[in-house]
């Protein structure tokens, strides 16, 4: 069954889907990777943007991405009220804040997916577009619009986000606070405030990635815990906080996939990408682009 | 401490004969269907604080040592037609040989990382099992009870009795492993690893130790399900919930003290099963997750840390 | 240099080397350290004192280089393994057990560093003798969260102090203390040696290091740049422009 | 503890007392005052309302419900005995349902039982009603009493015999005109279990088959596996997937193309009876041929089918079910309806008795006729096969008009012709 054809395709779908799964995990890439917070309700967030993406698209008519940004001011004030909510919980009060901040995030991803359960049932949901369902066309190789989309808006995030990670001074400061809170308390910022508005900004960047998602494939209220194994995987995979590793990370899992499905046994394709985050993690505890020792 | 100790096995001894006489003198089957499953609860709650608890290795694996525990049941009845004891020795060993695998591949990981890596073992192992037909594969496969053994009545009691003393077995295990050196070491560990390290603590034998027994008992703990659902499907087998639930168990309980997994096992255990007859529906999963939110940060020792707290003073540590 | 080689040395570093990815954080250091000794460490910041203790003490892992103690070359064992051999260190952060008592921390080391079984009462006085000795002995059940720092610190050396060491390391152990806390702390260290426990001290504040050490040695950029009586150290040229040049 | 009565799919107060409203109402007063010593049937059941299998179960209680209403409005059974449910969720895990059962004959000592929607929830209780003696009215599980063997399970699903759902699809691709299968199903139970009867029934007619690959759950992109299948230049393909994949599967053939060599396209996709996700795929849908159990065809309307589909059209749309339903609440009437006329016969609540009937007789319900054979599933497959036809996007209410989905199988229910090549039928 193998062929250069089909390999060439896999390869094609793997990155296009990497970049997907890239976009999805970017902002765990902040939330967890630079602010050390456990985030196992990030993809509850993210599938909760999904759902306000349907919700605009369903009854005004929306184009998704647009309602993706349109969320975003939305997500972004979410997310400084729930790291000011773990923060009073958990950073104030000192260590050993890891287990719980796990179970604290473990719950809000249960109130948040009862939530979607009350408001829109469990049916799965998906938006139309005119670039959903249609495919662009390179001689013999045919490629999804949607993934299309999902690789541009991957690529956009990373490099918007790296380049305000770099560029500015909250961006600096963010980056700082990552390597060395009382650094940043001497030089004059608040390393509470700075967090927080970086968790505000890995929230907002949901808002996007949850269009991306219901463009992708329909959701339901339950799919984020799918998502919990592939996002983690991709953010410990890169090694905490490299945003470009992030999407390599990514891109390799989606290559990964992509080839076990079409060219050899298609059901162990979980298997296999979660083995080598395994065989990775062993050998590299600190991640593929991780810095940390 | 001696006190401490006959009091304990007093207190064992009595629960397991109060449970053996119910299983004599109740006829009605509910009470011991309902409470086979939180007492398998609160045996897995125990299990996993042993590595969760003591060391603070957060182990999201639980449904992967569950359903493997499972599995090497239906796949001894399948294969020999074996006795229960003997589908939970087997249980045991392989799970005793998974945590050692775990712990060997995860030496190096700490914190997140750790947790990371059990989740990504718990697809691999679930898609492992999906994919082997012998066992039935995704497909699921039925299982025969063979018949009952005196003095039981019904299987399921005999079920609820066995689980029972695996919950002693636990107990009995994970106290020990407090008040001894192991321990304090795991104690030692959770808290600073470098400097247990630095005070003679072997940390990566004490880790394996723990994950190896951790593992051994919920691999134990998941064996008898299959007879007790005569089905087997990794869906079920391998669900997320049991990871979940385990893990709020355990910190709605504190994992400071033995008791502390039981405590929160009992509650949310009970909770949950009141729940399925009662308000049934998606309201279930809300109670638990505001449960977890609330305890968490109400409650972030536990009931245990409560009721410390509320005494007013520390448990002096029973050195 | 020469009475070194009329007694074996308790600890004999050779060639070691340690590189971080590209960065080379210690070169070639090779250095004896007579039993019974109080070895001062002095070097600027980042010139690899903590990088050597580490590597001592078995945090770090090293190549090349041997690490030979009492005559063992103990190079290949884990950190826990050297401290059963005798080399206890404090840290220059404190790391205690933050969930337990000074009781507790103590009785880690006391459980898992003992040399040979002893009863559980008879931990439990060295334990207390040993607090005692530290000025600790009213905080027995205090948890170590509780400590102020000067008592913090004095627990990390009760800890080290509990796996009954050979050779101490004392890593900054005064940083952040006040000049009468410095003196305690000081005192402590010296009636530790005093009983035939080699003590290698890293210390930024001078004056502590000159009053305790028999031999200084200066680290700059991995490398050692002078090694002798403390005078002579302070005196070396090249160690005064390390110091000045950072 | 609090009995609960008849618990509603939505856990909306205020729907369960409007519902509990409109059944008093519904009810002569004098029957109901009549009726109020009398002791009520007790019916209990588990019901998956959490978890993968939420849809089709909140479908399926909304249709014993609206069976309960109906029988009560008439006066109950019995001489005026009400019937009341008494439904747990089960989560949709097989774990939960031994508990549950063992809840409803010990404790809340029901009269009847009626199994959970589906094959994983309903497995584990097989063992303990058989050992028990108790009838069971099953719900659309596949074979799941072919290994325990007990004699008093009657399936409402229109499944019939284990490999008659392969036969009818295979025979339809094979009329026209295909020499080869493809196999793509989901790596999960009931998929799995079309997929090996899928296998048995190519084997035995010597049907070669290209490929065959089972995907795991959760899979996001469905391009590359597509690809790969449309390289072995298939003539049949046949799907077995699960409600997300079912979409997954249909959005990747649209964009990648499955090749002009493709006949008949479909045969075990789960979801495509589901209104939200029909309504979703629009246009996506024409020419797949799938399997069905009810579809609004003149041939399928029978004494009381209409007045059904207008009770629970209303009450489905309130209650955030599919408003659709045709998958399974009508055989949850269904199921309602052969208790029902046990009963009345029997005139008691006997078990052997309902039993023996069930088993004897031919039963008249809003799905059809139906009749058991000795395993206590359907004696005739009444599994449809049919064609999506001139679907538009985004439009539910288009599902509700005869033509969309053409009936190809089986003969007596058939009402229209096979479009072929599956390409030609997707304009």
């Amino acid at each position: 069954m193998f062929s250069l054809d089909l390999l060439l395709d896999a390869v094609v779908i793997g990155v296009l889907l990497g970049c997907f799964y890239g976009a999805v995990s970017l902002g765990l890439s902040v939330s967890f990777g630079l602010l050390d917070v456990p985030h196992v309700a990030h993809p509850a967030f993210l599938v909760l943007a999904s759902y306000a993406v349907y919700f605009l698209n369903e009854n005004y008519a929306v184009d998704p991405l647009v309602a993706g940004l349109l969320i975003t001011p939305i997500f972004f004030l979410l997310g400084l009220a729930a790291y000011r909510l773990y923060y009073e919980t958990f950073e104030k009060r000192g260590s050993d804040a890891s287990v719980r901040g796990i179970a604290f995030f473990f719950g809000i991803a249960f109130i948040i997916e009862v939530l979607i359960i009350l408001q829109f049932g469990v049916d799965q949901r998906s938006v139309t577009a005119s670039y959903i369902g249609k495919a662009w066309r390179l001689s013999d190789i045919r490629v999804p619009y949607r993934l299309l989309v999902a690789f541009a808006v991957a690529t956009a995030l990373t490099m918007l986000l790296t380049l305000y990670l770099s560029r500015t001074f909250m961006g600096r400061a963010i980056r700082a606070v990552a390597q060395d809170q009382e650094a940043l308390r001497l030089m004059g910022a608040n390393p509470i405030k700075v967090k927080q508005w970086a968790f505000g900004i890995a929230t907002a960047v949901l808002g996007i990635a949850g269009a991306l998602l219901i463009i992708v494939a329909p959701v339901d209220p339950t799919l984020d815990r799918a998502y919990i194994g592939r996002t983690f995987c991709v953010v410990v995979m890169a090694g905490l906080g490299s945003l470009g590793g992030t999407l390599v990370a990514a891109i390799i899992l989606g290559v990964a996939e992509s080839i076990v499905l079409t060219l050899f046994g298609a059901s162990w394709a979980p298997a296999i990408s979660f083995a080598m985050l395994l065989g990775i993690l062993a050998v590299r505890p600190q991640g593929l682009f991780g810095r940390r020792s | 401490m001696k006190r401490n100790d006959i009091a304990f096995w007093i207190g064992a001894v009595v629960f397991l004969a109060a449970v053996l006489v119910m299983t004599q003198v109740v006829a009605n089957q509910y009470p011991f269907f309902a409470g086979y499953v939180i007492l398998q609860s609160i045996a897995l709650a125990v299990a996993w604080s042993i590595l969760g608890g003591y060391a603070g290795y957060v182990n999201f694996g639980t449904s992967a040592f569950y359903g493997v525990g499972v599995y090497a049941s239906v796949f001894m009845v399948s294969a020999f037609g074996a006795p229960l004891p003997l589908q939970i020795l087997t249980g045991a060993a392989v799970g005793a040989l998974m945590g050692l695998a775990l712990g060997l591949l995860t030496l190096r990981m700490q914190g997140i990382f750790f947790s990371i890596a059990t989740i990504a073992l718990t697809i691999v192992i679930e898609t492992t099992i999906t994919n082997w037909r012998y066992v039935g594969g995704a497909a699921g496969i039925q299982i025969q009870r063979p018949a009952v053994t005196s003095p039981f009545d019904s299987y399921v009691q005999m079920l609820f009795f066995v689980q029972a003393v695996l919950v002693v077995l636990a107990v009995a295990i994970s106290r020990y492993i407090q008040n001894s050196w192991i321990g304090r070491g795991l104690q030692a560990l959770r808290d600073d690893e470098l400097a247990a390290e630095c005070s003679g603590v072997p940390t990566l034998r004490l880790k394996l130790l723990a994950c190896v027994i951790s593992g051994a008992l919920m691999c134990a703990i998941g064996a008898p399900a299959a007879m007790y659902l005569q089905y087997a499907d990794p869906g079920s087998a391998f669900n997320l919930n049991y990871s979940v639930t385990t893990l709020a168990m355990s910190l709605i309980g504190g994992t400071a003290h033995w008791a502390g997994p039981i405590i929160g096992a009992i509650l949310l255990g009970t909770t949950q099963q009141v729940l399925t007859v009662t308000i049934s529906s998606e309201v279930n999963l809300l109670v638990l997750g505001l449960m977890l939110v609330l305890f968490v940060v109400g409650a972030p020792e536990g009931i245990v840390g409560l009721i410390n707290k509320l005494r007013g003073h520390r448990k002096e540590g029973e050195i | 240099m020469t009475l070194s080689e009329t007694q074996a040395p308790l600890l004999r570093i050779c060639a070691l080397t340690k590189r971080f990815g590209g960065f080379t954080a210690l070169h070639r250091v090779s250095v004896d350290i007579r039993p019974g000794e109080r070895f001062g460490l002095i070097g600027p910041n980042g010139s690899g004192k903590t990088t050597l203790i580490n590597c001592i003490s078995g945090a770090f892992r090293t190549e090349p280089g041997t690490i030979l103690f009492r005559d063992e070359d103990i190079t290949p064992l884990q950190p826990h393994l050297r401290t059963r051999r005798g080399i206890a260190r404090s840290f220059q952060i404190p790391r205690p057990f933050r969930s337990m008592t000074v009781a507790e921390n103590l009785m880690v080391a006391l459980d898992f560093a003992a040399h040979e079984h002893v009863s559980v009462t008879q931990r439990r006085d060295t334990m207390m003798s040993i607090l005692d000795q530290m000025g600790l002995g009213s905080k027995v059940n205090v948890l170590a969260t509780q400590l102020s720092q000067v008592e913090l610190r004095k627990m990390e050396l009760a800890r080290a102090m509990a796996t009954h060491p050979k050779l101490l390391i004392s890593d900054e152990a005064m940083a952040g203390l006040s000049s009468s806390e410095v003196d305690e702390v000081l005192d402590l260290l010296l009636s530790l040696a005093s009983r035939d426990i080699t003590i290698i001290m890293i210390e930024h504040i001078m004056q502590a290091v000159m009053r305790f050490s028999e031999r200084v040695m200066c680290l700059d950029a991995g490398r050692i740049i002078a090694i002798g009586a403390p005078s002579e150290v302070m005196a070396d040229k090249r160690v005064q422009e390390a110091y000045l040049g950072t | 503890m609090s009995k609960k009565v008849s618990k509603p799919g939505s856990i909306s107060r205020r729907r369960l007392l409007a519902s509990a409203g409109a059944a008093i109402a519904a009810s002569p007063l004098g029957a109901n005052l009549l009726q109020a010593h009398a002791a009520p049937i007790k019916i209990g059941m588990s019901m998956p309302q959490t978890g993968g299998l939420a849809g089709g179960g909140k479908a399926s209680l909304l249709g014993i419900e609206i069976w309960r209403d109906d029988v009560n409005a008439k006066g109950g059974l019995l001489g005026g005995r009400k019937v009341e449910l008494v439904v747990y969720d089960d989560k949709s895990s097989a774990s939960e349902t031994p508990a549950i059962y063992s809840k409803l004959i010990d404790i809340d000592k029901v009269d009847l039982l009626f199994a959970p929607y589906a094959t994983v929830p309903t497995a584990p209780i097989m063992p303990m009603v058989k050992q028990r003696g108790l009838l069971l009215i099953g719900n659309f599980s596949f074979q799941v009493n072919s290994k325990v063997g007990h004699d008093m399970w009657f399936n409402n699903a229109p499944w019939g015999p284990a490999d008659s759902w392969a036969t009818s699809y295979l025979d339809i691709g094979q009329k026209a005109g295909g020499k080869s299968m493809a196999l793509l199903s989901a790596d999960q139970e009931f998929a799995q279990n079309l997929a090996k009867t899928a296998r048995e029934v190519a084997t035995k007619r010597n049907l070669p088959i290209v490929f065959d690959q089972a995907y795991p759950p959760n899979t996001v992109e469905f391009s590359s596996i597509i690809r790969a299948l449309k390289a072995t230049k298939p003539d049949i393909v046949y799907v077995a997937s699960y409600p997300p994949d079912s979409t997954g599967v249909l959005r990747a053939v649209n964009e990648i193309g499955i090749g002009d060599s493709v006949k008949v396209f479909g045969g075990g996709m789960v979801g495509l009876q589901f209104g939200a996700v029909m309504e979703n795929m629009g246009s996506l849908l024409n020419g797949v041929v799938n399997y069905n159990t009810w579809l609004p065809e003149k041939s399928m309307y029978f004494e009381g089918t209409k007045e059904f589909f207008d009770k629970y059209t209303k009450r489905a749309v309130e209650a955030k079910i599919d408003p659709l339903g045709y998958y399974l609440a009508p055989f949850g009437y269904a199921s309602g309806q052969l208790t029902e006329q046990a009963i009345s016969a029997v005139g008691s609540l006997d078990q052997k008795a309902l039993a023996k009937h069930l088993r004897e007789n031919t039963h008249k319900t809003i799905v059809g006729p139906i009749a058991f054979s000795a395993d206590g599933e359907r004696k005739e497959t009444a599994v449809l096969q049919a064609q999506f036809r001139g679907i538009v996007d985004k439009n539910i209410e288009q599902f509700r008009s005869a033509g969309k989905q053409v009936i190809l199988f089986p003969d007596n229910l058939k009402s229209g012709e096979l479009v072929a090549p599956f390409e030609a039928a997707r304009t």
